[in-house]
């Protein structure tokens, strides 16, 4: 059952997925590793629970640090659906379900799951639609908060197209407001600066730079009312109960130094650039393809619709060529229905479907990138001989 | 990848007869028309047998590897042959094809079957609407 | 920060905490490195993606005999807490939290916890006593549902006393009276047999059973109503978003199948039960000490008073001898007061107090339990002695 | 460990007199009665020096440290040397505590004072509840 695996990631492949899950970063290996060697549980007294325990703090700290905040304002959950289940419905939980809910169609569906949760709840959610740019307007937010408005979601970038929301905007206007703030970090954290974000509470997912999936953390500011989801023994000072994944958050603190650290340098952002350069560089030899969002938009994530060839088929054809790129989120891997993403932003949806996404990570190569580009375009080519279609030329959208 | 059969891999990444038989006696067209499955056959016949054939196909990965095997497997064929090719013989053909693949097995035995039909009808289908471009 | 743990285990250490948590058995090693191998979110459906949803449904199809339930009936969560809370509050919010749910006062925080919130939602709670030997009386259970009871929950092994609760009865009862059945099995998976349990749902959690921390399973059965804690991707069956903890689940099926082979083998059997009996015998030269229970319990866990010593200090004298053991469960390292499941069994707050939880996995050697006697008789001692306490002879309870 | 400064190590896992002065001179006893951290000392006093002292202890693992590091800080001490020892100083002499310990350095500081301030009045506290036993 696991061929693949025992082998290890074939050579020849090109992995442009970052966005759906990166792999572990060495020193993130390491700290599993030491993780796994620590043998006790952190609520124990004796001192090999006490090594642990202290294993964890420690991580805390560095977690703090990416988060940009105290370390008791870590709370380390389950996976960043967690973290995000937790912001949105622990706050609400917390306020008896009173109050009054902004977010916006793009959201992740942990977002847009949890926010259907709190409405079930009787918690009044407005959902923003984005411009047709993929960006958030800050104004629509302004519009859509209300007296009793209690907590704004908004991401800090897309995952589906990388664009990047006017995240701080938002948080002035709804704190002027009186209303809270959750960003879902998700996909920036450890590729844009997510300390200084004035937001009160963040979401982050470690798997995502280079830690394990399963863990995530969110930040949670002193005197926040939160109830948990999961309740029991009163780890993470009582906002998620269990024995804490020990291995995991080592993993995730060790990929977040590592990280932010090379997110900071200037090398490595202009490294990033350069890809998404290369890879439209190459892909504009097709005739008609469409970059969803090209201006405020995160280097890493490149989301582009071929016409005359379907994603899904497109995505097959490149994988069996060695090259890993998703159809959107992955989570909609299987789904007849076009993105909610592109909809919302008002593309039609023969484009939407007709849409592939690259996204690079800290190992992606140059070579690769090129690589990756022409075998995309002979791909497409050979989709849309078969088809037999001659797309007209796509004006590229405002974005 | 496990996920296709090495036949449904061969003909998607190598498809065989892409493309429109110049002159064509019949032209059969099946699909779903919001941009689901399509497949257009153009075929030559003569004396009750297909002596050319050509597919176009829009569709997901599996749809495309069916609409090429078929070119090969009515190439050559009677009329009556390819009449009776069913889905199963197409899942067969194919090398076999998961619960969400098989119903590109359908499309291919109508898409053949309306081929048939057409010549004997002596009708022929539109160009289908195109998709994504 | 992490002195230890570079170190890794002190070869001289005597664990015997192993109720607390266990170490990763080496085959759990060796999955979990496959599993980090697997560069690929599950959901992607590019190969990376599918080699990582393949190796997920063959651990499901592990964890699936451990809890003796279909492969889709197995659900995949954050731990063991998590578990209990999306059984308890997942079934109360699917029905919309009407109903009464029955429960034991010497259950796990967890389950008191995820009780509690239940409350705070409307559910009824009725908690019913343990009797003096520790086990639960399934007529109490009987006498405490009613007519709208939903649910009843019960522990299969209490994790501080190790008393083996009678659930096949108890199952049966609420069977009859039209309710379901929820088991904590976190104690028991993979040392007695949980596929046979009739419960309709059963909570494990991988790293009591060599797996890693942090991740747990639930057993679903088919059609059961189940609302999500956390909502979003759609994963585990829409029972619980989020990208999978790959490595972890791996290393919990690899656990599990060690396990259960393991704790099906009678001569291991007789191996713990033979552990039990030489720490008894070893910590029977010592007046006055009790066995909180001797009978119907799990022969990995032995539970005892020390009068005239406290709990605390005797795990602390303990820790720095060598040898590592729990004054109760791991998550009341740091409170003063005394175990609420002794306290429920009737047992005086300062024979509570005066308690050490001995508990065997399967690494513990005779060699060691033999030590372990020895240095806490010698410490039990030292303590009395600094007392200036001549303990009365205390009868061993009705255990 | 980490939690225990090596000082209070040393005293907790090899005490120095415990157990009681036959003939005190004077006996202190300070604690929580509901089986918190307890000291008995019992002291011979000569000249106003304590000649000899030993202590019985029940409680916490650092509460049993102190009380044996007092007996060695106090023996051969003058009474006003004592009365002048604070909690301050029993932190500073037991190597230093935790937050979640420092409750014990005032409990030694207390039965100190205690016993000073017992011996000039000519009273002797009994002895404690027996706990746990
Ligand atoms: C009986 C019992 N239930 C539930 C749990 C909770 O498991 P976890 O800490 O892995 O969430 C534990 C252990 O901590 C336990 O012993
Ligand atoms: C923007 C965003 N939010 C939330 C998530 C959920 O994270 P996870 O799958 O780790 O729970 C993801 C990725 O899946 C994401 O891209």
């Amino acid at each position: 059952m696991m061929t693949r695996s025992a082998a290890g990631p074939d050579p020849a492949e090109i992995y442009l997925d970052h966005a759906a899950t990166t792999p572990v970063a060495p020193e993130a290996v390491a700290a599993l590793g030491r993780g796994v060697a620590l043998h006790g549980n952190p609520s124990s007294r004796h001192s090999a629970g006490q090594a642990a325990r202290e294993a964890v703090d420690g991580a805390r700290a560095a977690v703090a640090r990416l988060l940009g905040c105290a370390h008791d304002g870590v709370v380390f959950t389950g996976g960043g659906s967690e973290a995000i289940n937790l912001a949105l419905l622990g706050t609400f939980a917390a306020a008896e379900w009173r109050g009054h809910l902004v977010t916006t169609r793009i959201e992740h569906a942990a977002v847009l799951g949890a926010a259907g949760a709190a409405a079930t709840h009787g918690v009044a959610v407005t959902v923003v639609p984005p411009d047709p740019s993929g960006h958030v307007d800050p104004e629509r937010i302004a519009e859509a908060i209300r007296p009793d408005t209690l907590l704004v979601s908004v991401m800090h970038a897309n995952n589906e197209t990388g664009a990047i929301q006017p995240v701080e905007r938002i948080t002035e206007i709804a704190h002027a407001a009186g209303a809270l703030v959750h960003v879902d970090a998700v996909q920036t954290a450890g590729k844009l600066p997510i300390a200084p974000l004035r937001a009160d509470l963040v979401s982050v997912s470690a798997h995502k730079f280079g830690g394990v999936k399963g863990v995530g953390a969110l930040r949670v500011p002193a005197g926040h009312e939160l109830t948990a989801l999961i309740h029991g023994g009163g780890q993470e000072s009582g906002y998620r109960a269990g024995t804490e994944n020990v291995p995991g958050i080592l993993a995730m603190a060790a990929a977040a130094e590592v990280a932010v650290t090379a997110s900071a340098d200037p090398v490595v952002r202009a490294h990033r650039e350069h890809l998404r350069a290369r890879l439209l560089a190459g892909l504009a030899e097709l005739d008609g393809i469409r970059v969803h969002v090209d201006s405020r938009v995160m280097a890493e994530t490149v989301s582009v619709a071929f016409p005359g060839v379907r994603g899904d088929t497109l995505a097959d054809l490149l994988d069996l060529r060695g090259v890993h790129v998703s159809t959107g989120s992955a989570c909609h891997a299987g789904s007849e229905s076009p993105s909610h993403v592109l909809t919302a932003m008002g593309v039609p949806a023969d484009l939407a479907r007709s849409t592939a996404r690259f996204s690079f990570g800290s190992t992606t190569t140059e070579q690769a990138v090129v690589a990756a580009a022409e075998v995309t375009v002979d791909s497409v080519r050979g989709l849309r001989r078969s088809w037999g279609a001659t797309p007209a030329a796509v004006a590229v959208g405002a974005g | 990848m496990g996920r296709f059969s090495p036949t449904v891999v061969d003909h998607f990444t190598n498809p065989r007869n892409s493309g429109q038989v110049a002159d064509a006696s019949v032209r059969a067209f099946v699909g779903n028309p919001v941009c689901g499955d399509q497949i257009l056959l153009t075929a030559a016949v003569a004396d009750g047998v297909v002596t050319d054939i050509r597919f176009q196909a829009f569709g997901c990965s599996a749809s495309l590897a069916v609409a090429s095997l078929l070119t090969e497997v009515v190439k050559g064929k009677g009329l009556d042959e390819v009449a009776a090719l069913d889905a199963d013989r197409v899942v067969e053909l194919a090398g076999g094809l998961t619960p969400d693949q098989r119903h590109v097995a359908g499309l291919a035995a109508d898409v053949a079957h309306r081929l048939v039909d057409n010549f004997h009808q002596g009708v022929n289908d539109d160009d289908p609407i195109s998709c994504g471009a």
